[in-house]
């Protein structure tokens, strides 16, 4: 008898952590995100044709480019700031504050590319 | 003052799935929550069940979760909480009944990581103490405060991922052990955590830090011992 | 019967004193370890100051300094037998401690590092001697860890969150224990040769205590039904420095490190009551002083509370004072972080739970229930001897703040109490795995689970008029006002009523969770039950001794009668009535004499 | 008091264990991309990328310099652009990146699949994927 153990992303994203939290789901989702655009894309230009051209399709459009170069950055720079703090673990005590530096680099530079996306896609 | 309490019911032997009951109850603004829990189980509902002890912080009983973020109910004063509360159990455990978990895997984690003093060595001859400099009992000092609450477990979304996970209070154990300059068994611990369950699945979510209510430094205390891993050094 | 379970061995508590009587029983006899809170969480995590041994790893010292202080600590009521077994010990029992992993703090050379602690002296200049063994404020936490980590080393069996009931006695030998599994609510029988209590001791009687939710007396209580008497339970120790009106314990330790006591004038009080040591008399001393500080009109703004201050300039001007200095000579000084390094976990009550910062700030401080010194009575090795003669009852042994010994006689040194819990558990762990090896099993009756089940129904079934919260707070107020510090004839007798009156009410107390798993307010309620038994026991006890001695002051009798009561009182339940009886004091070595600090 | 240093060997700390090998690789993998990356990025900026290209299409060839990458820019010629020393940096941004992702992928997979079999197959089907994809990117890389 009991409540099996269960804890659902939303209940985790109601957990009111320092942000540790959303930054590992977002590496996991920029990982796994960049794992699979990689994969496609080598097999797009590895087949070729008219079935390559349809997935290499796919990512031309702007909303994929979005989400994608979300996936990248995030992930390179979230991954820097785990590298250096694995490496010196003294600075661990300033993890909540490396967060911060963290999304100061990440969003003037996403919030860029993404006007430069949206800028070509939209044929300016 | 007129606080509001809202907390997460569960009777395994009624009810198929947990729901909020929510009271309203008079408090000082320097009660603790664990005063305002005693009240409400005194008063209005007896059947209320959650664990506590010491009351003072200092035996790990009452984690719960509090306005959504895991505390001892005992060293959470209303005044900081507000007058707005939301109680429920900590994540990540079967839940028992209301607040009370299921807290065997967590123990069970802990038990693997053999936390016990290991030296086979002999004792000194005259019998007396093993000599340690305080500079080298200062090394693992912080984790050997950890009072096997559960607080930082039960916060680590990497646990909420994977409850094989054996969870950032396994490490500080092993953490107090693997840097006692007396203790002689740091190879083995480290092999353990080396295991696909071990130290690698720890990707400093930090909340663990947060929630440590004797303010060890979990995170860090962490990365020493993946630190130690790498480099063999244990000083 | 379904859930019966044997062993040779069954510990019942898990704090200091359980797990070291399990660690050394387990080693000869098949062994369990039952307890109502999971290990790690009994009430010995929560002391901080130290545990005293003469190692003399700063300066000189002798067990027999030890000695002679426990004794006149006790106001000469302790045996001195057993005193003296456990001073001599204790050299031992802490260097075991440390063999165990513990993790004291160091010297500078790299042995255990001592503090001073009340009452503790150099019987030679009557200065405070560094006695007490630490690891920063968490001493306990680190002994209830260590013997922990031990025993499941050792793969000693623990029953985790089983409550212990009722007792099995048969033809007057222990047979066992009757437990409740609180995640079932299953009864289970503990079938054993041996029972061990270490079950703690009975704070919640009082309304500002420092004792935990699960000090209510249980194993006392399960005893006294049994008819085995309980000894000197007039004797409670209050501490003088809890933190005001919470009743967290402030260490001794503070004082230990240079703290000092100031009144509402903003005078250190302390040279007035004990001109030699001070803010470190023994805690019997200091809690009267602060009560009579209150009670004059000098407490902080009128109130009940006085300050208790460790800032480092208050500390070093007042050392300077004193003339108090480093063991190399030089004097004494600290600075704020080395207050913080050695009681950080102080520190931290006072910001959470005061918002206090005792580095720049007084902490407001009033004397608090702390500390059981009566209980079952045992010998030296953890036998239970229910008279007199010395008369054991085979396979009963108790151990820790539950027992008395009694080594702690009308008033408890400070860090005399770990180092209790560690040698006579230890004691009582060997004996009781001794008595197995030799014994048989006694027949389990028919029906062993009979009066726990028929408690638990009677309190299932009560009419459910009267509220166990009520009950529990009015006999804390009671109790705490008067039966605490202070006691007289008058208030004394009003209490006893009080608690025959709750007891009365209690047999309509309504517990309206009828669950089995968890059923926390059935365990609360019996748990109840127990205080109100105690409660009646410490009261009449107190009411019987017409005298003053250690933790019982008496205003109508001020002063200490040796010639009348200079011995322990045996009360027992006989056909649901109470009987007092006495004990005589062993006295060895040191005479009685006038107790001055 | 004297102090005495503790080191333990290689074999002892647990280094050799897969986990922890995997675990300093991801971080010493992420390290060397960095480097690699950067490296590329200098390179197209050396080579005049900065009057030819657009912002996504730099973008491109800093995280994989290959010349295909660039093949649908402005630029006169790409024969600087599809030199041995291109293709080799291709090439380990491609055996490190793949490596890295795949084992991560792992990690991920670990979580939601714990029994002793489950995570074999795991293991074994990454080894596979990681090796085809690395064949086939270095394939792409050598015949672009
Ligand atoms: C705040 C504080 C500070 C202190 N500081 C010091 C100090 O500095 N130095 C010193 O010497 N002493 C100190 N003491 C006193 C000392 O800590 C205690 O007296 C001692 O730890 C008691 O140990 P114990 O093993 O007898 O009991 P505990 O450690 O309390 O253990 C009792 C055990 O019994 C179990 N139990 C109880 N009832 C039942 C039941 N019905 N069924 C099953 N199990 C049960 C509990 O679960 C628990 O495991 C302090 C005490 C307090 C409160
Ligand atoms: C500059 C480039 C990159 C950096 C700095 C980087 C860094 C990291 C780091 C440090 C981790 C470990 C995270 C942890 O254990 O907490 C990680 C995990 C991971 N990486 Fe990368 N990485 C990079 C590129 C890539 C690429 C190209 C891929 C995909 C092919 C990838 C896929 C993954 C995946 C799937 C994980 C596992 C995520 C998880 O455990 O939740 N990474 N990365
Ligand atoms: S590390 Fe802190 S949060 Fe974790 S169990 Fe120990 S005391 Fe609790
Ligand atoms: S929250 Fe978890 S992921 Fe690591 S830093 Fe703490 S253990
Ligand atoms: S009751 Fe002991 S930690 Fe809260």
């Amino acid at each position: 008898m009991g409540l099996k153990r269960d804890v659902s992303l939303s209940t985790g994203l109601r957990y009111r952590g320092p942000a540790g939290y959303l930054t590992f789901i977002l590496h996991r989702i920029g990982g796994v995100g960049m794992g699979i655009f990689i994969a496609m894309h080598i097999l797009a230009s590895f087949v070729g044709g008219r079935f390559g051209g349809a997935i290499n399709g796919i990512y031309e459009n702007w909303a994929f480019q979005i989400f994608i170069f979300f996936c990248v950055l995030f992930h390179a720079i979230n991954g820097l700031r785990i590298t250096i703090l694995d490496l010196f673990p003294k600075l661990l005590d300033y993890l909540p504050e490396a967060i911060w530096i963290e999304w100061a680099v990440f969003i003037p530079l996403f919030g860029l590319s993404v006007f430069v996306i949206l800028k070509t896609a939209l044929g300016g | 003052m007129e606080i509001t309490v809202k907390i997460f019911r569960y009777n395994p032997e009624k009810d198929q799935r947990g729901n909020y009951v929510t009271y309203k109850v008079e408090a000082d603004e320097n009660d603790r929550v664990l005063d305002v829990l005693e009240y409400i189980k005194g008063k209005v509902d007896g059947a209320l069940a959650f664990r506590r002890s010491c009351a003072h912080g200092v035996c790990g009983s009452d984690a719960v979760r509090i306005n959504g973020r895991n505390m001892l109910a005992c060293k959470t004063l209303v005044r900081d909480v507000g007058s707005s509360i939301t109680v429920e159990p900590i994540l990540g455990l079967p839940i028992k009944k209301d607040l009370i978990v299921d807290m065997e895997p967590f123990f069970d984690n802990y038990k693997k990581m053999l936390p016990y003093f290991i030296n086979e060595s002999p004792l000194p001859e005259n019998g007396r103490e093993r000599l340690q400099s305080p500079e080298e009992r200062a090394r693992f000092d912080e984790t050997t405060k950890c009072i096997l609450c559960a607080c930082c477990t039960t916060s680590c979304p990497s646990y909420w991922a994977s409850g094989e996970y054996y969870g950032p209070a396994a490490i500080v154990s092993a953490h107090r052990f693997i840097f006692d300059s007396r203790d002689e068994a740091a190879d083995q611990r480290l092999q353990i955590l080396a295991e696909t369950d071990g130290i690698a699945r720890c990707h400093t979510a930090y909340n663990c830090t947060v929630a440590c209510p004797r303010e060890i430094k979990v995170t860090k205390a962490i990365g020493e011992v993946k630190m130690a891993m790498m480099t063999g050094k244990l000083d | 019967m379904a859930n019966v379970h044997q062993f040779d061995v069954v510990v019942v508590g898990a704090g200091g004193a359980g797990l070291m009587a399990g660690l050394y029983a387990s080693r000869n006899a098949k062994t369990a370890v039952i307890s109502k809170l999971y290990p790690t969480r009994s009430h010995t995590g929560a002391a901080q100051g130290g545990i005293s041994a003469a190692l003399g790893n700063y300066e000189e010292d002798k067990p027999e300094w030890h000695m002679y202080d426990t004794v006149k600590g006790s106001d000469y009521l302790g045996d001195q037998d057993a005193i003296e077994f456990m001073t001599n010990e204790a050299i031992n029992a802490v260097l075991e401690l440390e063999h165990m992993g513990l993790p004291f703090d160091r010297t500078p050379d790299g042995r255990i590092s001592q503090r001073p602690f009340g009452g503790h002296t150099n019987n030679e200049t009557g200065k405070p001697v560094r006695r007490a063994a630490h690891a920063a404020d968490r001493t306990g936490h680190m002994i209830l860890q260590t013997l922990y980590q031990q025993c499941l080393k050792n793969k000693v069996n623990f029953f985790d969150e089983y409550q212990v009931l009722d007792f099995i006695m048969i033809n007057g030998k222990a047979a066992g224990v009757v437990a409740v599994e609180l995640s079932t609510g299953e009864l289970h029988t503990i079938h054993a040769k041996s029972v061990i209590f270490a079950t703690g001791g009975h704070g919640r009687i009082f309304e500002v205590t420092s004792n935990a939710y699960a000090y209510t007396g249980d194993g006392a209580a399960i005893l006294l039904r049994h008819g085995i008497p309980l000894e000197d339970m007039e004797f409670f120790q209050f501490h003088p420095t809890g933190i005001y009106k919470l009743g967290i314990l402030i260490t001794e330790g503070v004082r230990g490190e240079g703290g000092i006591l100031i009144n509402g004038k903003g005078e250190r009080f302390m040279p007035k009551y004990a001109p030699s040591v001070k803010d470190l008399a023994s805690r019997d001393v200091v809690s009267r002083a602060i009560y009579t500080e209150i009670k004059e009109g000098r407490g902080v703004d009128g109130k009940n509370y006085v300050y208790l201050d460790v800032r480092p300039e208050s500390v070093n001007r007042f050392a300077a004072m004193d003339g108090r200095t480093n063991p190399d000579g030089s004097p004494y000084n600290i600075t704020g972080e080395q207050v913080l390094a050695k009681l950080p976990d102080i520190i931290d009550f006072c910001r959470v739970y005061l918002g206090v910062d005792p580095i720049t700030q007084m902490m407001p401080i009033q004397p608090t229930a702390h500390y059981t010194m009566g209980g079952i009575p045992t010998n030296k090795y953890g036998e239970v001897v229910v008279d007199d003669k010395g008369t054991v009852v085979p396979g009963l042994y108790a151990a820790g703040e539950c027992a008395c010994v009694s080594v702690h006689g009308a008033n408890r040194l400070g860090t005399n109490s770990l180092l209790d819990i560690v040698v006579f558990g230890k004691y009582a762990g060997l004996r009781a795995a001794e008595y197995a090896k030799q014994a048989d099993f006694e027949k389990l009756p028919a029906d062993a689970e009979a009066v726990a089940r028929s408690a638990f129904e009677a309190l299932r079934n009560g009419s459910g008029k009267e509220n166990v919260f009520d009950i529990s707070n009015e006999l804390k107020k009671a109790m705490f006002e008067d039966v605490g510090i202070y006691r007289n004839e008058k208030d004394m007798a009003a209490a006893l009523e009080k608690v025959r009156e709750l007891q009365k009410r209690f047999k309509n107390v309504g517990v309206k969770d009828t669950g089995k798993i968890f059923n926390t307010e059935l365990l609360n309620a019996w748990e109840l039950g127990n205080l109100l038994e105690i409660a009646e026991v410490i009261a009449m006890s107190a009411l019987n001794r017409k005298e003053s001695r250690g933790g019982h002051s008496r205003e109508d009798y001020p002063e200490r009668d040796d010639k009348n009561w200079l011995k322990h009182t045996l009360i027992a339940k006989k056909n649901g009535k109470l009987e007092i009886n006495y004990k005589s004091v062993s006295i060895t070595k040191h005479q009685p004499k006038a107790r001055v600090y | 008091m004297t102090k005495k240093s503790r080191t333990l060997s290689l074999k002892q700390r647990g280094l050799m264990n897969f986990e922890a090998i995997m675990w300093l690789f991801t971080r010493l993998s992420a390290l060397g991309m960095y480097a690699l990356i950067l490296f590329a990025l200098t390179g197209a900026l050396v080579m005049g990328a900065r009057n030819n290209m657009n912002f996504a299409d730099v973008m491109r060839w800093a995280f994989m310099p290959n010349v295909s990458h660039v093949q649908s820019t402005d630029l006169a010629s790409t024969d600087t652009w599809a030199t041995p020393l291109w293709k080799l940096t291709a090439s380990a941004l491609l055996l490190l990146a793949t490596a890295h992702g795949v084992h991560g992928l792992v990690v991920v997979a670990d979580d939601y699949i714990t029994g002793e079999r489950g995570r074999r197959y795991v293991r074994l089907l990454s080894i596979l994927l990681m090796t085809a994809m690395s064949l086939i990117g270095l394939w792409l890389i050598w015949t672009s």
